[in-house]
């Protein structure tokens, strides 16, 4: 055990994280460096298609297994499981609005896209193989959580609120088509999917004409990115205005929730060791790209600053430091 | 003045980009003939400062300039009123003169739309 | 008011992003002694919808915002009224207070530039 | 009008953008409670030509838009004209009506802040 | 025949028609994927950089044929002729009003500097050579039709129309120095040939300096500028207005006139099967870059959304689809 | 020596120089050729991440030499002295204002990092090895000079302006607070050391994992970007309104003034050839992203259009074109 986990934690002096360190510094220290916004999201756009298009190859080279059927359904159910825990655990220890407690709730039952990234380079660092269908179940897990939050935001109204908010929704509510819309065309689902569903088509031959994009500098964007990430996260806590403590120590205890959620499913539905520590740390990510636009449209009523930082500048950095490696560790434990 | 000039309402909304869509239908369906949305680069509020630098467009606004004749100005700023319940936002009106008066008096539709 | 301020004209210019330097010309000759031109991210007009991610220039607007004193605004406005029967556009003038007010008076150039 | 609105003042600010922080703390010891900064495109003024597409942030502005209430803006005017003796800027103060006037009316911070 | 279309017709599963389809058909669905417009940008320039360059070294390999002249004198000519078909073509099917007529005839005349880029990653697959001077061609067929357009604008010109547009023109007729730069230094044509005149100068060794640059990520970078392609055609396609049928018409048989003019041109000039292919390419192909911001310049009373909407939404992706295979598979059976 | 300065100078057939003559001509000519600013941003934040992980990675091979400390130190020494003579030859020559003086005089003590970087390619292409550690050099010297010139800005300022100025400055004086992050928190400073301590932290083993990303394409990004500055430069100097002819010839003998003192230094401190060469590039070079910023805040009333066009479109293309060359064969008779 000691073992798995000081390989495990090699990750510490990974360029990764401490790109990530470095921002997260820099920022804490009030320097101006900053990425320009529209750098930042194309290097999301790369990431994305990168890691979708490698794993439709992947799977065009493994073969479909039935797996991945069972895998995304089990995905999809954690993916409600883990915001009605979320929303339980919230009411029970913090004072947010009903509005802010179910948009918090989506954003953990939803996952990371850079979070899931960095552990499949940390698995890979420690010798385990993942199957390729796993960048299929994120994309799936990404935006079930929406339709949970909102749920969760109807049914915890209480009955005198309720009547008010009731009247409001009749004139002002968000309509269907445009939450449909947000689960099922969001623009990280799609493109995730997108990519993924190329690399099928396209399979080894694809990967012979976009591998020198996709592959050779994928670790060096990442870490470009994650430096962006470590400035935007650390800008975040110092500005952020209303977060008590409660809601800091949600931030760290939910992932970890959500990880023994996750381990327990993939080992029991029976995942290889790589794909369980993937599944474990999917659970235990919350989403800040895909899910924040999504509730903004939503619950507008809700305190956007609120769940930005809990998942941004608590959850990811707690995830992508301590979090993957020790997921990793566990479910090569109980599943290797 | 040499050119003739007509009074109108210079309508200018803050709000969350994500909303935009939101108050875009307002207008259309208010009558009003045309909106520019403009770019910001950060500020403060009663929510706090942000600035944008963000990569997820939830923590990103934008001014919206829309110019419109006195009755349509009332009655955008009436909606305006109501959506303001549940979206944040600011609204200012000011007076201006414009050309070609003509282009800034829409029709509104009928809410069946 | 413990400073003093000047009324002055506060003008706001839409207008397709190609044709700025057309607009700044205009202004220059009028002896307007500055402009600033404003980021947009999309709009609607008689002539549909655009929105910023878009390749091409061609398709992209500017919010030009211009400060000067009532004799320049009311030149520019006779100049602006001309260009826009090829060039469209619109323009709105609003009265406006502000600091320094010798900064707004420039001196309008001679047609042969 | 069907809904009512109050008379507050639009402030509207041109500076360079690295003097954004020095003008927004002005803004939170004066008590206004908000301000959204806009992004420029190029303008000319005194001290010539500027545009974008610079590397450097020295060489580029932002508009900031500030609705405060009439006892803000004096204040406010006040403390901007002094500034500008050593920041360059241009700032104009129009008339505007507002919903919800409540949130434009902030307290001012003692110096001692 | 069969055959040589069937090759050509992979295309359709390559990685770049795919990801054009993805942001196609994401657009379509109405999801609010984007990439940044600073991306998008950088992108078009990265691939304007990378042709022109790689064109320029092939040459200083190939050496500078007399062909290079020809081909040159060609195209130009074709940047003439093929306006003037387009304006009667639009005169006799359409009622566009006089200025759009002549702007679209000017885009037609033009070329697309993607649409070229596709098509030598088609060319290539198909096993042909084509000469890399083929890049110069492009970026001197660029903007001729600016002019062609102009002057179609001023001779259509009915006579009453015609009095008032005179009287308008003499007040605010676009200066002949600005014309002359959209023609002569319009950012595309000084990069396109800048960067081929680099290439020449600097040739092999040149390349072993930046061709992990130019070459190893070209093919992914280009995937990822169709998928924005994709998205922004089919952005106009659903908010276009003023299409109505006989333009959308127009849109897909006037690559093909234009295309069997190039073909015929390519042939007599004998030219090798790549590059006829790719001058085919070329009078097929449509400006949405270099030509949309001249006319917006020179023909502000033209209606810049119905030129953008045809050589974006309609013929950019006709061509890309079908256009390129097929006019390769002409060019192999007519010069082969 | 001929034969030195002729090798040296076929850096002006290379693509880096090619590209910015590129650019730079392109805007002479009125060109509306243009990188988006977000780009150009990114695409520095690129080299700075590159050219700092890769010192950093070389130290951790080399080991540290005592000679680190030897040469930061006279690299600070130098960031302060080259100020005073500025300050002095400019208040012999010109007749600025005494806070432009000031101003400008920092932006000469500071350095430029990209021609630090065209630099290394120069030198390595002559076959000249340079340390590591010259990265960390470069960043150490980056800001010293906003301090200089923030002294010389008050020691200078006659008697009676002092008074007014003093009383201005008590009331809407920069904070030392500020002051104090623009020297240290500046973003390019965090940039560059951070990602050579990064470097040194995972050395090889790190170079493995984003060598493909920092390594193989930097030269031809590097050209990407030169193709922006040429554009910047030369719109810089066409639209320069207050560039008087005694500023601009400052704009030329000062890097060559400042190069001496560097290459004297450089060799007394016993450097070999390489890192001579580089030690004078940098004493030569004036900075036009980091000390720019920081003199609109410390120094708000210096003329900002004066010294971004000395120091971006005067000396950065003089550094670049005949500069390094001239300065790295001067580095090798000196030195060598
Ligand atoms: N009433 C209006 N208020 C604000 N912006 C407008 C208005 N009308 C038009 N615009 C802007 O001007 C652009 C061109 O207008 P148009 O020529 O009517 O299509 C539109 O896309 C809007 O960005
Ligand atoms: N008084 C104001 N003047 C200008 N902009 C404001 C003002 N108040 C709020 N805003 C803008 O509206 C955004 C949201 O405001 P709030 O909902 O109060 O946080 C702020 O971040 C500002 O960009
Ligand atoms: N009259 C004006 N109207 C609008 N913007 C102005 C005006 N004067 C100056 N500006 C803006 O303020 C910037 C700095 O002005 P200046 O200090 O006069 O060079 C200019 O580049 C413009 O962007
Ligand atoms: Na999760
Ligand atoms: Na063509
Ligand atoms: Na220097």
């Amino acid at each position: 055990m000691a073992d798995t986990l000081s390989i495990a934690f090699t990750n510490l002096a990974s360029p990764m994280v401490l790109f990530f360190a470095l921002g997260f510094l820099a920022a804490l220290a009030r320097s101006e460096l900053s990425v320009p916004e529209a750098v930042g999201k194309g290097l999301a756009l790369y990431l994305m298609l990168a890691i979708g298009f490698k794993g439709g190859v992947s799977v065009a080279e493994a073969g479909l297994s039935t797996q991945l059927l069972v895998t995304s359904l089990a995905g999809i159910a954690l993916g409600f499981a883990i915001p009605v825990l979320a929303h339980t655990l919230l009411r029970l220890t913090t004072d947010l609005d009903h509005a802010t407690r179910a948009a918090v709730a989506a954003h953990y039952g939803s996952i990371s896209v850079v979070t899931f990234v960095a552990a499949t380079e940390v698995v890979k660092a420690m010798g385990l193989v993942f199957d390729g269908y796993m960048v299929a179940v994120m994309a799936l897990m990404e935006t079930p959580a929406i339709i949970a939050g909102l749920l969760l935001a109807r049914v915890s109204t209480p009955a005198g609120e309720g009547d008010a908010a009731a009247r409001h929704e009749t004139a002002h509510e968000t309509p269907w088509g445009t939450l449909a819309r947000e689960v099922f065309l969001n623009g990280s689902v799609v493109l995730l999917l997108g990519a993924f569903f190329i690399g099928i088509i396209t399979g080894p031959k694809g990967m012979v004409a976009i591998g020198p994009f996709v592959d050779a500098p994928f670790k060096g964007i990442l870490c470009l990115f994650l430096l962006d990430m470590g400035l935007l996260a650390a800008r975040r806590l110092r500005e952020s205005a209303g977060l008590t403590l409660p809601l800091a120590a949600f931030g760290i205890y939910m992932p970890l929730i959500a990880a023994s959620l996750g381990v327990v499913t993939g080992t029991l539905i029976g995942l290889d060791v790589g794909s369980v520590a993937l599944l474990t740390v999917l659970s235990a990510s919350a989403s800040y790209i895909a899910v924040p636009a999504a509730m903004r449209m939503a619950l507008p009523e809700a305190n956007a600053a609120i769940y930005l930082t809990l998942s941004m500048a608590i959850t990811f950095p707690f995830n992508l430091v301590i979090g993957i490696p020790l997921y990793a560790a566990v479910a090569q434990m109980l599943a290797g | 003045m040499a050119v003739s000039t007509t009074l109108c309402k210079r309508l200018e909304l803050i709000i969350a980009r994500p909303h935009l869509q939101i108050f875009a239908k307002l207008f259309e369906t208010a009558g009003v003939t045309g909106w520019t949305a403009m770019k910001t680069a950060g500020g403060t509020g009663t929510s706090g400062i942000w600035r944008e630098d963000q990569l997820t467009g939830a923590d990103e606004h934008v001014v919206v300039l829309a110019i419109m004749d006195a009755a349509a100005a009332e009655a955008v700023l009436e909606e305006i009123s109501t959506l303001f319940a549940r979206y944040p936002g600011v609204v200012s009106v000011t007076d201006a003169q414009v050309l070609r008066p003509e282009r800034f008096s829409g029709q509104p539709k009928k809410a069946d739309q």
